[in-house]
């Protein structure tokens, strides 16, 4: 296991401690916890926004905290979900008075600790309510199981809703487009390495020198299947044809496109794909309002790449365009 | 009946047997989830050691709290806040006891399965810890309505954990990340099903020391 | 050789269609060339900056087009200096008529094809200067040889060049505070695993599995030595005391600081680099005035860092402050 | 003497003896350098290749010009714009000619020597490919000197190219990338000599056919 880290045990306290001795205009942390807030929280008469999950996934979710964005994100050890205690600090640090909405990625880890710190939070007079991301095509959709995985879309749903919370929408308003994003953003990823969880020191899982992974989790969960590599077209095919299939898009939609980057591939190969995307989207007669290229929720040093589209209306795209100024996403 | 003492006990041999046990959940749920079952619980579990001098003398509520709460604050991932809700909901029906009976131990055991049901939206067959903690369960309420003592009624609550852990191996994953792979999560042990086993195996052996 | 592309010979030509695509805001290509400049150039009255080098440095240079940093970048092929030809098209599409600065990495090939431009260019009446960027401290630093190589510390001089350009200031000017920049900034890197030129299909070099290499260039150029691989602590130290010993710096100098991903390492694991630079500067009382921590000049796949330390007075703070809006570095 | 046929055959047989020696000049590279100065020499003379038929019936000085300037124009790195000089400065001497001489010959090739010194900021001894081109140009000079024909100048220049390769092998590189090498370069041959040997054993063989 070769990585740039200390002990693998404290890998988690001393990203932190590097994230917000590179950020310190945009980040604070709060004391005794792995939350980091925005450096002016909280933030009186507006709602705020709070996510966050296990670490690995960097920028996720602390490089989005900032103006337009999140106000608090709590991070968990890799991979596994942060505590409710954890959580309710994150809850309390930037609480407004107007609300605070939990944007949550569907795992049952962390959708059980968000939601024990929503109601230690109610309890304690704050006013919560929580979205629950599922935006990754590679799980089947069954109200019998506890659905899809949430990964990359998760950042549009932080960049919409931090912009309608910073425009002064009320908490159920903010919650209003929040789920309207979640319902129209899907995706799905791909993998040609494993990564390796400090803790663990084994691979993930394993992938053949000549394989890819098709469809599998930001953890390292297996995906639908592995085969062999193919090249960049074709993997632009296969994901965006299970992504829109579940779209149902129609000719002249206007849609978002992010090719986010799992951690080890280099950008030059993520714009590759966005070529690809872009042109089967263009093919398809669906326009693209906005693209994404570059890493934004990785699984540690994990060499592939997820793509994501969301479908637009024009509140969308306007919060889509709204000003954002955070470590990881900015927008002038 | 059974005070206090023998709780703290409990509590610190499921400590001991979760830690030895660490690698073997973890490699568990590296097939079929994200290898961490076992990191969680010892990070709790260690959590929970350190705490064992707090607890000595007081009552089962409150130990059983203080372990709850511990859980919910140090694990993370989903084993927290479950595990973590049924030591809490338990603990709520032995508030101020120094001693308990049959009847409580039957009543914490009914709240600790319904508190993961809640908490978890989940129910025996979903391939999680509650395969093993329902039929356990089961086994020991049934037990004692045949009149069978306490060692009796947990040696057949420990079988029948065993026996809800080997069926988990048959059914497909509808809970939890493993629920993730649908038909490829079947023939695989589930990791959860797997330290309730243990925690329930770990019971059984202090009861036999006593 | 795992990679997302599709033909190996292809891999420029897509990934710059890749990136117009993605950032049509931001970004055109100049016909039959693999130049990419600002939307709005030429833009008159304003210098101009071009800069470029071989391709497989992503972001570096084509993401450092735009307002407040590049005019225009060349690409060439894969760690292959861009041709006069191509760097000529390039001054001369971003010519506004005060001149024109070439930012060139201190490399034989980059040097040489890029004052050939520059003849070229002067042929046709067009004003240009230069300056060559030096700052790996892992070369020895002779002036029997060709000196030190140009990495990472380039985007500062993009950075604060671009600034001054776009304050207003004539070439001279900006040439000169280029130059300051220049002086004032060293790096040096260090790497985990090799990287693959999709062209050659072998690693650049062999790293053990318990190796680290100190001091290769951007190329996989070899370094100063290989060693077991050491803590993030050690690392930055070995890196650092290289840097310092060659900047003579004093108690209460202000720097800005990059901590440079060369590819394949995750963010996580530089933030963890980035907390132990700033603990070693801080008990040296060296002030950090600003830290960039991301993905700047990258080596294609290759895992591995880069620190880069600039010295800063008044005037190139308030130009590494002044507004950017480029695809991969923007400030507000 | 020789008239501007040979001329396009000897850049045909340059471009062949490059376009074969492909992997050899791009290993060379890879131990000292980058690992491309094959690939980017044949794609420079791939892009010479296809532009043989229109220097037909053209002038010394013209098809010297066109391949300067294709090499300049298609290989990047640092050998594109050295080769391109040594072709620009000596087309500089044959402007218009349909025949040379000897005093052409040598003049041409000096002017290829102080392209590249020009260009480069290099000489001899510095581990490039002035090892082997300066060698060659004054071995070649002196046997014009001492009277022999033009086949044995040329084969005269190849043997002292050959030595200058052999030589590389012995000294630090002081331009290019080798030498951010220092002292590690030593014992490593340099690859930019070596394509000049290549290209200098190209006229030769091109000579003995005719
Ligand atoms: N909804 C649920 N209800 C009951 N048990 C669950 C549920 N979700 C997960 N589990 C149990 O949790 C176990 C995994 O725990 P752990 O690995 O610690 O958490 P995570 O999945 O967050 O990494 C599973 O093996 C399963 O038994
Ligand atoms: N300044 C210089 N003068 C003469 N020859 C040089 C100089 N710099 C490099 N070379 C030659 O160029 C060769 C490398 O060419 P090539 O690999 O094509 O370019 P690059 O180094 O840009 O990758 C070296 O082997 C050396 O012979
Ligand atoms: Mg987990
Ligand atoms: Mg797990
Ligand atoms: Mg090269
Ligand atoms: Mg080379």
């Amino acid at each position: 296991m070769k990585k740039i880290i200390n002990h693998k045990e404290d890998v988690v306290e001393e990203m932190l401690q590097g994230m917000v001795k590179a950020h310190p205009e945009y980040l604070k942390r709060i004391d005794d916890s792995n939350v980091l807030v925005r450096k002016d929280a909280p933030i009186k008469g507006k709602v705020a926004l709070v996510s966050g999950g296990g670490s690995g996934h960097e920028p996720a979710h602390g490089g989005f905290v900032g103006l337009g964005m999140l106000d608090g994100a709590a991070a968990g050890e890799v991979f596994t979900s942060p505590t409710p205690e954890q959580i309710l600090k994150g809850i309390k640090a930037v609480d407004g008075g107007k609300g605070v909405l939990l944007i949550i990625k569907n795992y049952s880890g962390d959708v059980m600790n968000f939601e024990m710190a929503a109601e230690l939070a109610q309890m304690e007079g704050i006013e919560v309510q929580q979205v629950i991301v599922n935006d990754d095509v590679a799980v089947e959709d069954s109200t019998f199981t506890v659905g899809r995985r949430g990964i990359a879309g998760t950042i549009f749903v932080h960049k919409i809703a931090g912009a309608a919370a910073e425009k002064g929408m009320d908490l159920d308003d903010v919650k209003r487009v929040a789920e309207k994003t979640i319902k129209n953003v899907k995706s799905m990823g791909m993998s040609l390495t494993p990564c390796v969880v400090p803790g663990v020191g084994k691979p993930s899982c394993e992938i053949g020198e000549d394989e890819m992974e098709i469809g599998l989790g930001i953890h390292g969960e297996p995906g639908i299947r592995k085969e062999k590599i193919k090249p960049a077209r074709e993997i632009a095919n296969i994901l965006l044809s299970n992504i829109l299939e579940d779209m149902k898009l129609e000719k002249d939609d206007e849609v978002a496109v992010m090719v986010n980057g799992l951690g080890g591939t280099p950008l030059m190969e993520l714009y590759i794909l966005n070529r690809e995307v872009d042109n089967l989207l263009n093919e398809k007669g669906i326009k693209i309002y906005k693209t994404l290229v570059g890493e934004y929720m990785t699984s540690l040093e994990m060499a592939g790449a997820s793509i994501s589209v969301l479908k637009l209306d024009d509140e969308l795209k306007q919060l889509l365009d709204a000003k954002a100024d955070t470590p990881a996403f900015r927008i002038l | 009946m059974c005070n206090s003492n023998i709780l703290i006990k409990i509590i610190e041999n499921m400590g001991k047997n979760i830690i030895e046990n660490k690698d073997y959940l973890t490699e568990l749920d590296r097939v079929i989830g994200d290898a961490d079952h076992g990191i969680n619980m010892s990070k709790g579990f260690s959590a929970v050691d350190a705490k064992l001098d707090e607890m000595n003398g007081k009552d089962w509520g409150s130990i059983l709290k203080t372990v709850a709460m511990t859980l919910i604050s140090t694990v993370g991932g989903a084993s927290g806040p479950l595990y973590g809700t049924a030591f809490l909901r338990a603990s709520t029906v032995v508030d101020g006891k120094m001693e308990i009976d049959k009847e409580d131990i039957i009543n914490m055991f009914e709240q600790a399965v319904e508190g993961i049901k809640m908490r978890g939206k989940s129910d025996k067959g979903d391939k999680t810890i509650l395969d093993a903690l329902i039929p356990a369960f089961e086994a020991l309420k049934l037990a004692y309505e045949e009149g069978k003592d306490t060692k009796t009624a947990f040696k057949m609550a420990e079988e029948a954990a065993l026996e809800g852990v080997e069926y988990t191996k048959n059914i497909i994953a509808k809970k939890g990340r493993a629920s993730y792979l649908g038909e490829r999560s079947i023939g695989h042990q589930d990791p959860g099903a797997t330290s309730t086993y243990i925690m329930i195996k770990s019971i059984n052996e202090v009861l036999e020391q006593n």
